[in-house]
C-alpha cells in the first residue's frame, strides 16, 4: 500500500474571490458544533471563534499573514527590553450598548483575564503581564514581568467587553464589533446585525446569522440546497466533492494545526521515550493523511508541531519514517512485547477521522503482535480521561487535535514546556524549558533561531506525544460569497464578507 | 352427531408455512442469517485495509465497493449482521423476559402492582436517547453494553403491552368463569391469560427485535457501537450516512439490510400472530 | 371518579419525584465533568480556575444538597441557571418549548390522521390489495430509522425539487407562513415514522374486533359498510390503540430528538442531547423533568380518557 | 294458503373450510315462507339452525360457507347478490334477532345509540325522533323505565334485558321476513308471552314473515303454523304443527315430543335434604350498581347440602347478580355470605381454594364464559388440572367422559368455542363445571339453549349427580316446567327481593305474590294433546 501520496481533488485557498462586494444581504455561517455562550474571553468551543472578530475587537487584531495589526489600538511601542508595552488606543469608540470604550475599560477586560478564578484560555499567553494602567481615556500601559516581543500578537485574544455587564453577556453581546446581537439561542443560532455605528469601516451584510448542524450530512445538504453560504470545518473526505458549481474550498495559508496522539509521559509504557518513539516509527502518516483527510495534510514525520512549510521549520530533524521492524525492535526495547494491549481512545459521533487513522495504526500494530483497542467515547467522557493536565492515562493514546498559532508564535512550543499545559505531563529536559524562555523573550534574530531549533530538536527526541499530520479545518463558501479568509488554526473570517455585486 | 375432527393445534408450523408472507419473510430473514453465517467462508476478509482503495465503485471484486479504508464493503456488512442480529437477538431476550414478568406482576391489582407500573411509566417518561447517553457514558462501548443496554430500555415498554394485554384477559368473561372453577390465580395468569396474550406479546417481541436493531443503529449514532474494526450495521450504517454524499453505496447496503430485516421480522411476527390467532374469534 | 382523579394525581407527583431522584442520581454518577466541558477542552486552562468554576457552579457540594437546593427551586419555579450560557433554565426551556410542542404536535395529528386513514381504507373498502400496500408502508415506516427517513425525504424536496426547505425554524409569530412550511418536511417525518407502528397496532385490532359478534349484528342491521367500520369497528379498535398513543408520547419526545437534529430544528430533544454532551446537569435535569411531566400528564389523560370511552371500565361499576 | 312466498330456501348447504377442503354442516335444507307465514324451526342442538338463520342474510361466521343452493327473498337470490343491495335489504326487509344476547351488542356504544342507528339505517328520520322510538320500543319489549334506561350501557343489562334489545332492533323497521333465533332463550315466561304477543301483533299487522328457531315446543306449538325438524344438517320432518305434534313420523320428533317436560310432567324424585347448618347463607345481601340500579335488594336466603334451590323471576330482577355475590364473584354493597359456616371473604376464607373447588358455576353467558383461545378439551380439563394430580392420558379420558355425559361427540374436545353452536356452549360449560364433583353449584340459564332430548338427559345426569354425592344445587331458570321438574323448593324473585319461596307444590297450587301468579299463568302449554 505505498506510492504517491493522493494529491487533493480540489486545492483549497486562503481568500475567498475577490471581487466588487454588494451592500446588505444575510449571510448564513453553518458549523457543526454550537456556540453555547459568548464571552469572548472564556471561550467554551471553537465554534465560538468565529464571532471574536464580529461582535469584538481586540487591541490587535490579525492579519491573513499571521501579523498581529491595529485593531482598537491605532499604534504601540515597547521599552527596548521588551518589558513595557504603551498602547495607544482610538477615540470615539462605542461599545454597542453606548458606553465608550476607553483605556479604562480595556484596563479591565485585562485584569478580568488575568485573574485566576475567571477561565480565560488566553490568559497563559499573557502571563507575564504583571501591571495594567490606563493612563489617560486612549492610553494603555502593560508591564511584562519578562520580556515578550510577541505581545501585540498574544493580546489579539483579548476582546473588549463591557466588564460591568458581563452578566448579561449572553444577553447582549455587547462589544465594539461590527455586528452587534439580535438573538442567541445557545447551541441553535447566533443572529447578528450591522452596528451602524461601528467605528470602522461600514460591514457590508445587513445581518450574519450563525447555524449549528447536527451533523455533518446535514450541514452538506443545506449546503448543498443552499440554505447555507458558508460552512465551516467540513470532513476532509467531503471536501472535494461539496466544493464543486463553483463553491469555493477555503483553508489557512499555513496551518497550524495537528492531529495528534497524546500520550501519558509519566506511566508506563510511554514514560519511556522509546515507547513514544517506537510508535512513532508505527504511524503509517502518509496512509493516515491519505485515507483520514483526503489529501488535505501534511504528514509530520518529524513528529513536531510545527508546519513543515514553515520557514522556522527544522528541515534536518531525522524523520520518523513508518518502519514496522524498527518500530517492534524498539517497542521491545521499551518492554512492549508481543501480545501487548494498548488503547486507542477516541471520539464518538464526529471527528471519524481520527478513528479512520487508528484503524491503520491497529492494522499496522497487529502485523508486530501488539493489540490495538480503540475506544470511542462521547466528547465529555473522552476529554475526561485525560484533560486537564496532570491525568494518569497508562498504555493510551488519545486522539486529538491542536491549534496553535505558526511560529515564531511561542505558544505551540511553550505548551510542551514546564508552564505550559500539555496533557502529556512532560517534564521538559532544562535546556528545552530554557530554549522556550528564549523564544518567548527574543525578537527575530540568529537567537530566536536557534532556540526554536533546539526545540524541535528535543521534541522530535523525546517524543512526548505523537503527531501524525499537519492539517488544517477546510471551509466551503457559496459562489457568491465575497471578502473571507481563513486564520491559521482555521477561523473563518466574516467581518469583511459579503456578497458578489 | 356426525361433526368429525376439526382445527389443528394452533403452534404448530404447517399453517405458518402455507401463509406465502410468511415463507417470504422467512426467506429474507434466513438468509441474512446465512449470509452472517458463511461470511468467513465465502467472503473477503471484513477488516483487511487497502487506504489507496477508499469509497471505490462497486466492481467484481468488491460488489458494493469499499469503505474508507478500502475494505469490502459487503463482507463488513456481512460480518456486521453477526453483531447487529446478535444484539437484537439478545436484547429481546433481555426486554421480553422482564418486560413480560413486570408486567405480569404489574398486573396485580394490589399496592406493589401500581408501584411497579409506575416504574415503568416512569423509566418511560425519560426519553430513550437520554437513557442511551446515559448508559454510553457510564458504562462504555462494547456489545454486551449494548446488548443489555437496548434490553433494558425496550423492558418497560414492554412490561407496559404486556400488562395491558394481561388486564384486557383479566377482564374478560372466562377469567371470570375460570375464577370460578377455582383455578389458582398464577395460573390464570401463567397458563390461561398469558397464552391468550401471547399473539400481542409475540407481536411486541417481533417489535422488540425491530426495534432492537434500529436501536443498535441509533446507539451507533451517539457513540455506543462496536468498537472498530468491528462493525455492526448501526456502525456501517453510521459511518455511510457520514459520507453519504461521497460514496451513496456506503450507507445503502447496511440501511437496505436493516429496512430489510426489520421489515422481515414484522411481517413474520405478524404473520405468526396471526396464525396463533386462528385459535380465537 | 373526583377520588379516583386525584388519587392518580397523586400517584402522578410521585413518579415524578421519583424521575426527578432518578435523573438527579444518574447524572452525578456519569463520567466527565461540566467545568471542562464548560472551558472546552481547550489547551490551556490553569486547573486552578477550573476549581473555581466548579465551586462557583456549586458542584462542590453533597449530591443530596445540590438535589435540595434544586427540588426547592423546581418548586418555586426557578429552575437554576445553565453551567454554560447565563441563561435561567427557564428561560433556555422557554426558548425551545414552542418549537417542540409545534413539531410533536403536528407529528402526533399527522401520525394520526395517516393511522387512521390507512388502517381504516382497506378495512371499509374490503381490499386486500391496498391492505397489502398499507402493509408495505409500515413495513418500511418502521424499518427505516428517522434520520434516514429525514435524510430521503430532505433529498427529494429541498435538493432535488427544492420546493421546502429543509431547515430554518422561524418563530410563528415573526412569520406563520414560513414556519408552517419549515414545519413540513420535519412533521411528515416524524409523522411517517410515528404512524407505522400505530398503523399496525390499529389494523391487528380492526381485524380482531372485524369478527367480533357485535359487528355481525351491525351488518344485519344493514348499515353501509362505512358505519359499520367507522362505528362499530373502529371505536373498539380505537380504544387499545389509545394506551399505545399514550406511550408513544415517549417515542414522540425520543423520536423529535433525530428529526429535531437532522432539520436544525431548535426544540428540547436537541437541548437535551446537547446539554447531555456538556455535561449541563442544570439543564438536563429540569428538561427531563419537563419532559417526564408531560409524559405523565398525556399518559393519565389517556388513562382518565380510556374510563371514559370504555364504558366496561368506568369506575366503579365494573363487576370484578 | 294463497299468500304469496317471501323467502324461499333451496337445497341451502353450508360447510366449514378444514385443511384445504370443506366439512359439511348442513346438507340440503329447503323452506318456504310465505306472508305473514310463522314457522318454527326446532331440533337437536348443533344441528345447524344458526348456521342455516345466518347463511340466508349471508352473516355465516368465518371459515363457514355456502356451498350450495340459492336464498330467493321475493324472488331476488340472495347468495348472489351484491354486497351492496344485502346491505339494502338487511334490517329492512330481513331482520334476525341472534341467539346470544350476551355478545351481540356492541359493547361501548349504549343501547339507545344502537337501537336508533338500526331505526335510522334505512330512513332518514330525525334523531330526536328515532330516539323517542328506541325508548317506545323498549317499553314495547318491556324494559322497565326504558327512558332512563336507554342511555345504559350494554353491560348494564341483564342477559334476558340484553335479549330484548336485539329484538327490538331487529322489529324495529317492520322487515316482511324476521328470522328469530331461540329469542326466548333467557326470558321468563311473562316477558315471553309479552314478545310473543309483540311478534305475533307484527306479524299480523305488517304481514311479515317469522322464522322461530326454538327448543320450546310449547312455544312452537303455541305460536306457529307450521314446523320443522332438523337434525345432523336436514331437515327431518316438516308439515303443520297440529300434524307434527300429534302425529310425529320420524324417530326423532318422536324422541323430541317424549323428552319434552311441561307443568303436567311429574317430578323428578330428589335426594335426601342434610339437616343441621345451611351449606350457603346469604344474609341482607344488597348490590347497588353504579348506575343507582338495586338490583339485589335485602335478599335472605339458605340452601341445605343436597338440596335443590329453583330460582325463577322475571328477566332483569337480579337472579344472575344474586349468584354471583352467593359465589364471591361480586362484592355486596352489603350484607354477608357464608359458606358451610365461614364467611365467604376472600381474604379471611380458611382456604379460598378447596372452597373454589367445592362451588362451581354455569354462568348465564355460555360463549363468553369459555377462553376462546383454548379447545374445548383444555376448557374441561383445566380444573382436573388444577385441582387433582391426575396423568395426561387419565385426564384425557375423564374428559371425554364428561363430554359424553353432556352429550357432546369426543371429537368436539379439539374444537374452539366459536365453532360451537350456542347449546354445544352451554354444555361445556355444564361438563367443565361437574368436573370436579363439586358440592355446590350454580346453574343460571344452563340448559335454555339445549334441545329437549339434550335437557332431559343433563337434567337426569344432574339428578343422578345428586344421587350419588349428595350435590346442592341452585338453579336459575325461567322454565317453570323445568325448575318445578328438578326443585323441590322455590325462590321467586321480583326487582331484587325474593318475594316469595317454599316447596314446588305450594307455589305451584297456591301462589301468593301477584307476581308468582302472573309468571304461572303465562306458561305456554302446547295447545295439542299427545
Ligand atoms: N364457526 C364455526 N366453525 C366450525 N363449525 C361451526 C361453526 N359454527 C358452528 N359450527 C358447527 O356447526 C354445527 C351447527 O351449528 P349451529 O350453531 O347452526 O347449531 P344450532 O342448531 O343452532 O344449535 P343450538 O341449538 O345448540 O344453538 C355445529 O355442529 C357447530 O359445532
Ligand atoms: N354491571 C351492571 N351495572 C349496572 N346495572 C347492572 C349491571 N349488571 C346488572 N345490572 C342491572 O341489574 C338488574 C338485575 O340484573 P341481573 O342480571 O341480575 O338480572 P337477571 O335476573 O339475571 O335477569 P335475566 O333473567 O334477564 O338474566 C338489571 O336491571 C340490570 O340492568
Ligand atoms: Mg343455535
Ligand atoms: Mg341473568
Ligand atoms: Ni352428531
Amino acid at each position: 500500500d505505498s506510492g504517491a501520496p493522493t494529491e487533493p481533488a480540489v486545492s483549497p485557498t486562503a481568500q475567498a474571490e475577490q471581487g466588487p462586494v454588494a451592500e446588505g444581504g444575510t449571510l448564513v455561517f453553518g458549523q457543526t458544533s454550537g456556540v453555547a455562550q459568548l464571552d469572548p474571553n472564556t471561550i467554551a468551543s471553537a465554534a465560538q471563534t468565529q464571532l471574536q472578530t464580529l461582535l469584538w475587537n481586540g487591541l490587535t487584531t490579525w492579519a491573513p499573514d499571521n501579523t498581529a495589526q491595529p485593531d482598537l489600538a491605532e499604534s504601540w511601542q515597547h521599552s527596548p527590553d521588551f518589558t513595557s508595552w504603551t498602547f495607544n488606543l482610538r477615540s470615539g469608540v462605542q461599545y454597542h450598548n453606548g458606553k465608550p470604550f476607553t483605556a479604562a475599560e480595556a484596563k479591565k477586560n485585562f485584569e478580568r483575564v488575568l485573574d485566576p478564578e475567571v477561565p480565560a484560555q488566553v490568559a497563559t499567553k499573557i502571563d507575564m503581564v504583571s501591571r495594567v494602567t490606563a493612563e489617560n481615556d486612549t492610553t494603555l500601559v502593560l508591564e511584562l514581568e519578562r520580556p515578550n516581543p510577541q505581545l501585540p500578537a498574544a493580546i489579539v485574544d483579548v476582546k473588549m467587553s463591557d466588564v460591568d455587564d458581563i452578566a448579561n453577556v449572553d444577553r447582549n453581546g455587547n462589544g465594539t464589533g461590527p455586528y452587534e446581537l439580535r438573538a442567541f439561542v445557545p447551541d441553535q443560532t447566533v443572529e447578528l446585525v450591522r452596528n451602524e455605528d461601528y467605528w470602522g469601516e461600514r460591514p457590508h451584510l445587513d445581518e450574519v446569522t450563525i447555524v449549528r448542524y447536527a451533523d455533518a450530512t446535514a450541514a452538506q445538504t443545506a449546503m448543498r440546497s443552499g440554505e447555507v453560504d458558508v460552512l465551516a470545518a467540513v470532513a476532509p473526505d467531503s471536501a472535494a466533492g461539496l466544493a464543486t458549481e463553483g463553491r469555493q474550498l477555503l483553508t489557512a495559508e499555513e496551518p497550524a494545526s495537528y492531529v495528534v496522539w497524546e500520550l501519558d509521559t509519566t506511566s508506563p509504557p510511554f514514560d519511556n521515550p522509546v515507547a513514544r518513539q517506537a510508535l512513532s516509527y508505527a504511524a503509517d502518516r502518509e496512509s493516515m493523511m491519505d485515507a483520514g483527510y483526503a489529501g488535505y495534510g501534511i504528514a509530520t514525520p518529524a513528529n513536531v508541531v510545527v508546519n513543515p512549510n514553515n520557514e522556522h521549520y527544522e528541515q534536518g530533524l531525522p524523520a520518523h519514517q513508518f518502519d514496522l521492524d524498527k518500530a517492534k525492535e524498539l517497542f521491545a526495547e521499551a518492554g512492549v512485547t508481543e501480545g501487548s494491549t494498548l488503547t486507542f481512545w477516541t471520539k464518538s459521533g464526529s471527528d471519524p477521522e481520527w478513528t479512520t487513522i487508528g484503524e491503520i495504526l491497529q492494522q499496522d500494530l497487529a502485523k508486530i503482535g501488539i493489540t490495538l483497542d480503540i475506544q470511542t467515547a462521547e466528547t465529555s467522557t473522552w476529554s475526561a480521561k485525560f484533560y486537564p493536565q496532570g491525568k494518569r492515562y497508562p498504555g493510551t493514546l488519545a486522539a486529538n487535535y491542536l491549534s496553535f498559532t505558526p511560529l515564531p508564535g511561542s505558544y505551540s512550543l511553550a505548551w510542551f514546556a514546564d508552564q505550559g499545559t500539555c496533557e502529556c505531563n512532560w517534564s521538559a529536559p532544562a535546556e528545552y524549558n530554557q530554549a522556550v524562555a528564549t523564544i518567548e523573550s527574543s525578537a527575530e534574530g540568529p537567537e530566536l533561531d536557534t532556540a526554536i531549533t533546539t526545540a524541535q530538536r528535543i521534541l522530535n527526541r523525546e517524543s512526548p506525544i505523537i503527531v501524525v499530520g499537519s492539517t488544517a479545518f477546510l471551509s466551503v463558501a457559496q459562489q457568491n460569497v465575497r471578502g473571507l479568509w481563513v486564520q491559521a488554526e482555521g477561523t473563518v473570517h466574516l467581518e469583511e464578507a459579503g456578497f458578489a455585486a | 352427531m356426525t361433526s368429525s375432527t376439526s382445527s389443528t393445534a394452533p403452534a404448530s408450523a404447517g399453517p405458518l408455512l402455507s401463509r406465502p408472507a410468511a415463507v417470504a419473510s422467512l426467506a429474507v430473514l434466513g438468509f441474512l442469517v446465512l449470509l452472517a453465517v458463511l461470511a468467513p467462508i465465502v467472503l473477503a476478509s471484513p477488516t483487511e485495509i487497502h487506504p489507496r482503495d477508499a469509497f471505490a465503485a462497486p466492481s467484481p471484486a468488491h460488489p458494493f465497493g469499499t469503505d474508507e479504508l478500502g475494505r469490502d464493503l459487503l463482507s463488513r456488512v456481512a460480518y456486521g449482521g453477526r453483531i447487529s442480529l446478535g444484539v437484537a437477538a439478545g436484547a429481546t431476550v433481555i426486554a421480553m423476559t422482564l418486560g413480560v414478568a413486570w408486567g405480569l406482576a404489574a398486573a396485580t391489582p394490589r399496592w406493589h402492582g401500581e408501584v411497579l407500573m409506575r416504574l415503568a411509566d416512569a423509566a418511560l417518561a425519560v426519553p430513550i436517547v437520554l437513557f442511551a447517553l446515559v448508559f454510553v457514558a457510564a458504562l462504555g462501548s462494547d456489545l454486551v453494553a449494548m446488548t443489555v443496554v437496548a434490553g433494558l430500555l425496550m423492558a418497560p415498554l414492554t412490561a407496559r403491552i404486556a400488562r395491558s394485554a394481561v388486564l384486557a384477559e383479566l377482564a374478560s368473561e372466562y377469567v371470570h368463569a375460570l375464577r370460578a372453577v377455582g383455578v389458582r390465580r398464577v395460573r390464570v395468569l401463567f397458563g390461561e391469560v398469558l397464552p391468550n396474550a401471547a399473539p400481542a406479546l409475540l407481536a411486541q417481541a417481533s417489535l422488540n427485535l425491530a426495534t432492537a436493531l434500529m436501536l443498535e443503529a441509533t446507539l451507533s449514532f451517539v457513540g455506543l457501537g462496536v468498537q472498530p474494526p468491528d462493525a455492526s450495521w448501526g456502525t456501517l450504517l453510521d459511518a455511510g450516512y457520514r459520507r453519504l454524499y461521497e460514496s451513496l453505496w456506503y450507507p445503502l447496503l447496511p440501511a437496505l439490510l436493516i429496512i430489510a430485516a426489520i421489515g422481515a421480522l414484522n411481517v413474520f411476527g405478524d404473520q405468526l400472530r396471526r396464525v396463533l390467532h386462528r385459535g380465537g374469534a | 371518579m373526583i377520588r379516583y382523579v386525584l388519587r392518580r394525581l397523586g400517584v402522578s407527583a410521585l413518579m415524578l419525584l421519583l424521575v426527578s431522584i432518578l435523573i438527579f442520581v444518574v447524572l452525578r454518577l456519569l463520567p466527565g465533568d461540566p467545568t471542562v466541558a464548560r472551558v472546552g477542552a481547550a489547551q490551556n486552562v490553569d486547573p486552578a480556575a477550573l476549581a473555581a468554576l466548579r465551586a462557583e457552579l456549586g458542584l462542590d457540594d453533597p449530591i443530596p444538597v445540590q438535589y435540595w437546593q434544586w427540588i426547592i427551586g423546581v418548586l418555586h419555579g426557578e429552575l437554576g441557571r445553565s453551567y454554560f450560557s447565563q441563561f435561567e433554565v427557564e428561560e433556555i426551556i422557554g426558548q425551545r418549548l414552542l418549537p417542540t410542542f409545534e413539531l410533536t404536535l403536528a407529528g402526533m395529528v399527522l401520525a394520526v390522521l395517516l393511522a387512521l386513514a390507512l388502517s381504516v381504507l382497506p378495512t371499509v373498502l374490503r381490499s386486500r390489495g391496498l391492505g397489502r400496500l398499507v402493509d408495505g408502508y409500515t413495513t418500511l415506516g418502521m424499518a427505516a430509522p428517522p434520520f434516514v427517513l429525514g435524510i430521503v425525504l430532505v433529498a427529494i424536496f429541498s435538493v432535488r425539487i427544492g420546493i421546502l426547505p429543509n431547515e430554518g425554524y422561524v418563530a410563528p409569530a415573526e412569520n406563520l407562513l414560513t414556519n408552517l412550511r419549515a414545519l413540513l418536511l420535519p412533521a411528515l417525518t416524524l409523522g411517517i415514522a410515528l404512524s407505522a407502528p400505530l398503523i399496525r397496532y390499529l389494523r391487528a385490532e380492526l381485524s380482531e374486533v372485524e369478527g367480533a359478534r357485535h359487528v355481525r349484528t351491525a351488518v344485519g342491521k344493514g348499515l353501509r359498510r362505512r358505519v359499520v367500520v367507522l362505528r362499530h369497528i373502529l371505536p373498539n379498535a380505537m380504544l387499545p390503540a389509545l394506551t399505545s398513543l399514550g406511550i408513544t408520547t415517549g417515542a414522540v419526545l425520543s423520536g423529535a430528538v433525530a428529526v429535531e437534529y437532522v432539520f436544525r430544528w431548535p426544540g428540547l430533544g436537541s437541548l437535551l442531547v446537547d446539554s447531555v454532551y456538556k455535561r449541563d446537569y442544570a439543564v438536563i435535569q429540569s428538561t427531563v423533568l419537563l419532559l417526564a411531566a408531560v409524559f405523565v400528564l398525556v399518559n393519565l389523560l389517556v388513562d382518565l380518557l380510556y374510563g371514559v370511552l370504555d364504558p366496561r371500565l368506568r369506575v366503579g361499576e365494573a363487576r370484578r | 294458503m294463497s299468500a304469496p312466498e317471501v323467502l324461499r330456501v333451496e337445497r341451502l348447504a353450508i360447510g366449514v373450510r378444514h385443511r384445504g377442503g370443506t366439512r359439511g354442516l348442513v346438507h340440503g335444507v329447503d323452506l318456504v315462507l310465505r306472508r305473514g307465514e310463522r314457522a318454527a324451526l326446532v331440533g337437536e342442538s348443533g344441528s345447524g339452525k344458526t348456521l342455516t338463520a345466518l347463511s340466508i342474510s349471508r352473516l355465516n361466521p368465518e371459515p363457514t360457507e355456502v356451498t350450495g343452493g340459492r336464498v330467493l327473498l321475493n324472488g331476488t337470490d340472495l347468495l348472489a347478490a351484491r354486497e351492496r343491495e344485502l346491505e339494502r335489504i338487511r334490517g329492512a326487509r330481513l331482520a334476525m334477532i341472534y341467539q346470544d344476547p350476551f355478545t351481540c351488542l356492541n359493547p361501548v356504544r349504549t343501547i339507545g345509540s344502537q337501537l336508533v342507528e338500526a331505526i335510522r339505517a334505512h330512513e332518514p328520520l330525525p334523531t330526536a325522533r328515532a330516539r323517542a322510538r328506541a325508548v317506545e320500543l323498549l317499553g314495547e319489549v318491556g324494559v322497565a323505565d326504558p327512558a332512563s334506561r336507554v342511555g345504559d350501557y350494554p353491560h348494564q343489562f341483564s342477559g334476558g334485558m340484553r335479549q330484548r334489545v336485539m329484538i327490538a332492533m331487529a322489529v324495529c323497521r317492520a322487515p316482511e321476513v324476521l328470522i328469530a333465533d331461540e329469542p326466548t332463550t333467557a326470558l321468563d315466561v311473562t316477558t315471553q308471552a309479552r314478545i310473543l304477543r309483540l311478534l305475533d301483533t307484527l306479524a299480523r299487522r305488517h304481514g311479515m314473515a317469522v322464522l322461530l328457531i326454538t327448543h320450546d315446543l310449547a312455544v312452537a306449538a303455541a305460536f306457529c303454523r307450521r314446523i320443522e325438524v332438523m337434525r345432523e344438517g336436514r331437515i327431518v320432518e316438516s308439515g303443520a304443527v297440529s300434524r307434527v305434534l300429534s302425529a310425529p313420523a320420524h324417530a326423532y320428533t318422536r324422541q323430541l315430543l317424549g323428552a319434552a317436560i311441561t307443568l303436567d310432567t311429574g317430578p323428578a324424585e330428589s335426594g335426601a335434604i342434610e339437616e343441621g347448618d345451611p351449606l350457603i347463607e346469604a344474609i341482607g345481601l344488597t348490590r347497588v350498581f353504579g348506575t343507582g340500579v338495586r338490583a339485589v335488594d335485602e335478599v335472605s336466603l339458605a340452601i341445605r347440602r343436597g338440596e335443590t334451590l329453583g330460582l325463577v323471576g322475571e328477566s332483569g330482577s337480579g337472579k344472575s347478580t344474586l349468584t354471583q355475590l352467593l359465589l364471591g364473584l361480586d362484592t355486596p354493597t352489603a350484607g354477608r355470605v357464608r359458606y358451610a359456616g365461614t364467611p365467604l371473604d376472600p381474604l379471611t376464607g380458611a382456604d379460598p381454594r378447596q372452597r373454589r373447588r367445592e362451588m362451581q358455576v354455569v354462568l348465564q353467558d355460555p360463549v363468553g364464559s369459555l377462553n376462546r383461545r383454548k379447545t374445548v378439551e383444555q376448557i374441561v380439563g383445566l380444573p382436573l388440572r388444577v385441582h387433582t394430580r391426575m396423568t395426561k392420558p387419565a385426564r384425557r379420558g375423564r374428559v371425554a367422559e364428561l363430554l359424553d355425559l353432556v352429550g357432546l361427540a369426543a371429537t368436539v374436545g379439539t374444537r374452539y368455542p366459536r365453532e360451537l353452536s350456542g347449546g354445544q356452549c352451554q354444555r361445556v360449560n355444564i361438563a367443565r363445571a361437574i368436573a370436579l364433583d363439586p358440592s355446590f353449584l350454580v346453574l343460571d340459564e344452563a340448559v335454555s339453549a339445549v334441545d329437549v332430548v339434550t335437557r332431559a338427559r343433563i337434567l337426569d345426569l344432574l339428578r343422578e349427580l345428586q344421587r350419588r354425592l349428595g350435590l346442592t344445587y341452585l338453579f336459575v331458570s325461567h322454565d317453570l316446567a323445568v325448575v318445578r321438574y328438578l326443585a323441590p323448593r322455590l325462590a321467586v324473585m321480583h326487582r331484587g327481593r325474593i318475594v316469595e319461596s317454599g316447596s314446588r307444590e305450594r307455589i305451584f297450587a297456591e301462589p301468593e305474590h301477584a307476581h308468582t301468579r302472573a309468571l304461572l299463568a303465562a306458561v305456554p302449554r302446547p295447545g295439542v294433546s299427545r
